[in-house]
């Protein structure tokens, strides 16, 4: 039961995050809905880690890694943004549709 | 269990206590010039709320990946001593690893105001 | 009931009184505030009392008008002409303040800065995330940045003549980007001060209190030694130089007794680029009689 | 007490995306966070847990600061929608949700909870020094390379000058908006670093600064165009 | 024994707080004694300024105060009895730092003015940094422990405290108090220098919230540095909560006494320092810790 309501959160927590990282212009709220949907993926492991599969230890280390994405993500996310920025004043994902270039 | 049983009363407390403290004992209400910010007399021209220039932004970025560490040597420091030199020398490895990076941010002076 | 209780024990604790101090009696209100009668507070939002010392000439009335307004009721002011001790009419004042006594109603007139009209789909009253002046007040823009070239928002403010950290009468007016400032103009030069003022104890004092130490900066305004450790090394090196003087210099110098340099500096050019704490540091190691002739900058002096 | 836990974190999430001030949405995201992290305490993951909680207070603080320093009107004082593409985002969403949802309903769900007396964090450690030493030892290399990468692509003052220096400035015409221009051909923001061998190629570069500023408020309104109403 | 561990905790909360507010008129040697100062922050009004954050004022100082207890429940009263019995002790306090400097960033944030904005930014960008040292410490006192408990960490302690063990952890965990505190050299989200910083626009009842949570999280930290460096209620004779008082209030003299004396420099020089002469000093602390436990 438990195990039920936390995936259910978990999806929940996904969903929302796919749908800020889709629908905002902004670079950094789309890092928000990013992370939002990492945190559901967290839920989702350790409840399954302590309710499905009996607490092995490499589960723990994937909730880990995941937080350590996270950390990546956020630190050359944002050395992006202000790389981005001081190029051109823009921080608004369309806008960097022409970096392609 | 106990831990968020105890942080929720601790929240309920302090909220209880704030409310009792910030019971506004003058209603005279607030008029515009008591609540425009406080320039020993003088007025800004707007907002202070703004896109705000903090100058330690590139440390942010580098502690944020250094602070990562720290998720890792929790555990390292259970098994210590069950593990010993071995434990020291892969901690010894990690950090110098990470110490690198701080001093290539220190060489760049990220650690000063930009 | 409660609340008389309340009340009497507030009333034993130091008047809470935040100084608008004018020309010629900074020493007199610093020394009166060494009294443990009175906490000199740094900002009016914590105070009951509005010690108004000496004549504030006419140029500073309206900013006079404004701290007062932003004392939180009750509250009244308290004017002082520098001579007497004013301290049992102050005890009298906060005890009935304490006791939720009389107030004082707002100078200036209840409106916002601007017009804020509130047009727009929320009200904001203008068009787009930047437009109109929501509040009263129009939002900040980017403005070039001098150290690192990210454009981000500038603030502009003028400061004084009643900032606590600042000279009484000083008024600058900063940009500030971030904590740095961008640039500084005086718009009005501090008031007159009698020698007095610029005596080397109550200087250093008052960059003692800048720097954490109010104990030691009590202490060394009664006369006494410094006791603080690493008070000079905390000041960095090479800031504000000034007649081949940096700020750590002049400090050390009124430690030991000696007067600082008499040409005033240009604060237009040493302030900017400067952090906020920097700019403070440099302007209080300049002793009022010198800031006294600082140059006014040229724009609408 | 799970239940609440989650149903706080997923409103919490909701709010992120609600709110105008850019504080208040990354303190949201934290409130969900540590929801998260309250909700593993309960399921005996006690140190990823709280370690949840830790890490997310620093880097969305740290998130608050970018998301101020980088947004236009950081605060929501003029209250607005910065979206784009709503519908197909929030069916994408939402179909996400229903299909993990309708995974999570029909799936056989395996069932073998911790056992009671597991040592949680010392088994972690063991596995940590253990069998996956090196996926350990390489989290610190990425995290190193991490930490030059955000220091060479965020600092302007590099070892050999400003960033600003060599980079070819951005064609900005007059009145042209500074979002949405053509790009330069010295390819994207990542070769910066690289661009400092050629110093002082283009001293244009300073003006162009300052009519970027000069247009500082045209970009607001421009950004605004994405507003679906 | 829950009920009498949280009915320990509150009268070491209210009762620090007290204590604490008297050493500060002590060490200060001027200003009203606790209850007189805080009856005349309480008489007065405040002020809500120019379209503040309402939600984020009100939640600053409750934040701030509930971090305060809840770090505190970690903190074993008595050997093994602590409120919150937790494997992660120094985990669940670490997560009470990280979140106290978003209090005292959402304290500055909220007013929508300047002086407690760049505070608040100020305070942020020193207070980031010193998590390190402070994680180090901690994590160098559980080594010989082999546990994250800080009720194992007490119990470490039985032949010889982690003070003259690891000599170098207490000053860094001092400065790591003084952060928390907004003290002395580490203030730099109040300071004189902003006419107050993040409290400038704040007076009466809220001034006053803000006040007493900060002294709370004075006895909070320092309940956790007596447990971990001095042995927390380890004492012959008198009874283990005594002896964790007793210490916690040698503790907070020692922090408001470092707070007075020692002075502040600029915040661009102290983070230098930090990540230059604090970090590598926490990294040989941990280093020293480690080879001695083994």
């Amino acid at each position: 039961m438990t195990l039920t309501i936390v995936l259910l959160g978990a999806s929940a927590l996904i969903g929302i995050g796919l749908y800020g990282a889709l629908s905002q212009q902004s670079f950094v709220m789309l890092m928000m809905g990013l992370e939002l949907m990492l945190n559901g993926a967290l839920l989702a492991i350790m409840g399954f880690w302590s309710q499905g599969i009996g607490g092995p230890p490499e589960a723990q280390l994937l909730a880990i890694i995941v937080m350590a994405v996270m950390a990546v993500e956020m630190a050359i996310g944002f050395a992006l943004v202000v790389a981005v920025y001081r190029k051109r004043q823009a921080d608004v994902t369309e806008s960097l549709g022409t970096l392609k270039g | 269990m106990t831990l968020v049983l105890v942080s929720a009363a601790s929240i309920v407390l302090a909220l209880g206590l704030s409310f009792l403290l910030m019971a506004p004992r003058h209603d005279a209400g607030t008029s515009a010039p008591m609540a425009a910010p406080f320039l020993g007399g003088g007025t800004p021209d707007t907002h202070a709320w703004q896109r705000f220039h903090f100058r330690a932004y590139t440390m942010t970025l580098v502690f944020i990946a250094f602070e990562m560490e720290m998720m890792f040597m929790y555990p390292w420091a259970v098994v210590f001593v069950e593990e010993g030199v071995k434990a020291l020398a892969e901690m010894g490895m990690f950090l110098g690893i990470l110490s690198v990076g701080i001093l290539y941010g220190w060489r760049e002076g990220v650690f000063r105001w930009q | 009931m409660a609340v008389n209780w309340l009340a009497r024990l507030a009333a034993a604790a130091p008047a809470p009184v935040f100084t608008c101090i004018g020309p010629g009696i900074q020493a007199a209100v610093e020394r009166l505030c060494l009294s443990p009668a009175l906490d000199r507070v740094a900002t009016p939002r914590a105070a009951a009392i509005l010690l108004v010392a000496g004549e504030i000439p006419d140029h500073a009335q309206e900013a006079l008008d404004r701290v007062h307004d932003q004392v939180p009721h009750p509250r009244q002011t308290f004017r002082w002409d520098g001579t007497g001790d004013p301290e049992p009419a102050l005890r009298d004042l906060w005890r009935d303040l304490a006791a939720g006594g009389d107030t004082e109603t707002d100078r200036r007139p209840d409106a916002p800065p601007n017009d804020w009209c509130g047009v727009g789909p929320h009200g904001q009253g203008g068009k787009g995330m930047m437009g109109g002046t929501p509040y009263g007040r129009p939002m900040a823009m980017t403005a070039d940045d001098p150290r690192d070239g990210l454009a981000l928002d500038a603030y502009t403010a003028r400061l004084g003549p009643f900032v606590p950290m600042l000279p009484p009468g000083l008024v600058l007016e900063v940009t500030l980007q971030g904590d740095v400032i961008v640039s500084a103009e005086v718009r009005a030069a501090p008031f007159a001060q009698p020698d007095d003022a610029s005596a080397p104890d109550f200087c250093a004092a008052r960059m003692l209190r800048l720097v954490g130490l109010p104990r030691d900066a009590d202490r060394v305004a009664r006369g006494a030694r410094l006791r603080a450790i690493t008070a000079l090394r905390a000041i960095p090196e090479g800031l504000g130089r000034h007649d081949g003087q940096d700020a750590r210099g002049r400090l050390a110098g009124w430690l030991a007794g000696e007067r600082g340099p008499e040409a005033a500096p240009a604060l237009a050019t040493l302030l900017p680029g400067l952090e906020w704490s920097e700019a403070m540091l440099v302007i209080n190691s300049f002793s009022p009689a010198t800031l006294a002739h600082v140059a006014i900058s040229k724009e609408d002096a | 007490m799970i239940l609440a836990l989650v149903l706080f974190a997923v409103w919490s999430g909701w709010r992120v995306f609600v709110v105008d001030s850019m504080v208040r949405a990354s303190f949201s995201l934290l409130a969900s966070f540590v929801a998260v992290g309250g909700a593993g305490v309960l399921m005996s993951a006690s140190y990823i847990g709280v370690a949840t909680v830790f890490m997310m207070a620093v880097e969305m603080m740290v998130m608050a600061i970018f998301m101020v320093a980088f947004m236009m009107n950081p605060a929501g004082l003029n209250p607005m929608s910065m979206v784009h593409q709503n519908r197909l985002s929030m069916a994408a969403g939402a179909l996400a949700f229903l299909g993990l949802s309708a995974a999570v309903l029909t799936a056989d769900l395996p069932d073998r909870p911790v056992p009671p007396e597991t040592r949680v964090v010392f088994d972690l450690g063991l596995e940590l020094l253990g069998p996956s030493m090196l996926i350990f030892e390489t989290a610190g290399v990425t995290l190193l390379a991490t930490m030059v990468g955000a220091v060479v692509l965020s600092s302007q003052q590099g070892r050999f000058g400003s960033a600003d220096e060599g980079s070819r400035p951005p064609g900005l015409t007059e009145n042209g908006e500074p979002a949405g221009r053509v790009p330069d051909e010295s390819g994207g923001h990542h070769m910066h670093h690289g661009g400092h061998g050629d110093h002082g190629g283009d001293v244009d570069g300073a003006s162009d600064h300052g009519q970027g500023h000069d247009h500082g408020g045209h970009h607001h309104g421009h950004a605004a165009k994405g507003d679906p109403s | 024994m829950i009920l009498l561990l949280a009915l320990a905790l509150v009268v070491t909360l209210l009762g620090g707080v007290l204590v604490g507010g008297w050493l500060d008129r002590v060490v200060a040697g001027r200003g009203a004694g606790p209850l007189r100062a805080a009856a005349a922050l309480a008489v007065r009004g405040s002020v809500r300024t120019e379209a503040p954050d309402d939600l984020l004022q009100r939640l600053a100082p409750i934040l701030y105060l509930a971090l305060a207890a809840v770090g505190l429940s970690v903190v074993p009263f008595a050997p093994g009895a602590a409120l919150v019995e937790s494997p992660v002790g120094i985990v669940i306090w670490g997560s009470c730092e990280a979140l106290t400097i978003i209090a005292v960033f959402l304290h500055g944030w909220s007013p929508n003015a300047p002086f407690p904005l760049i505070g608040a930014y100020r305070y942020v960008a020193i207070a980031l940094p010193v998590m390190l040292p402070s994680m180090f410490v901690l994590i160098a006192a559980a080594l010989p422990a082999e546990s994250l408990s800080l009720s194992a960490i007490v119990e470490s302690q039985r032949d010889i405290w982690n003070v003259v063990r690891q000599p170098l952890g207490l000053p860094l965990f001092v400065m790591v108090g003084l952060t928390l505190t907004l003290r002395g050299p580490m203030d730099y989200a109040d300071a004189a220098d902003m006419a107050g910083g993040t409290s400038a626009e704040e007076g009466g009842g809220a001034r006053l919230a803000w006040e007493i949570a900060r002294l709370a999280m004075l006895v909070s930290v320092s309940a956790v540095a007596a447990a971990v460096f001095l042995g927390g209620p380890l004492g012959p004779v008198l009874p283990g909560p005594v002896w964790l008082w007793f210490k916690t209030a040698a503790v907070m003299a020692l922090i408001v006494l470092a707070g007075t004396s020692v002075t502040r420099t600029t915040p661009s020089r102290m983070l230098g320092l930090i990540w230059t002469i604090v970090l590598p000093l926490s990294f040989l602390h941990l280093g020293i810790a480690g080879v001695l436990a083994l």
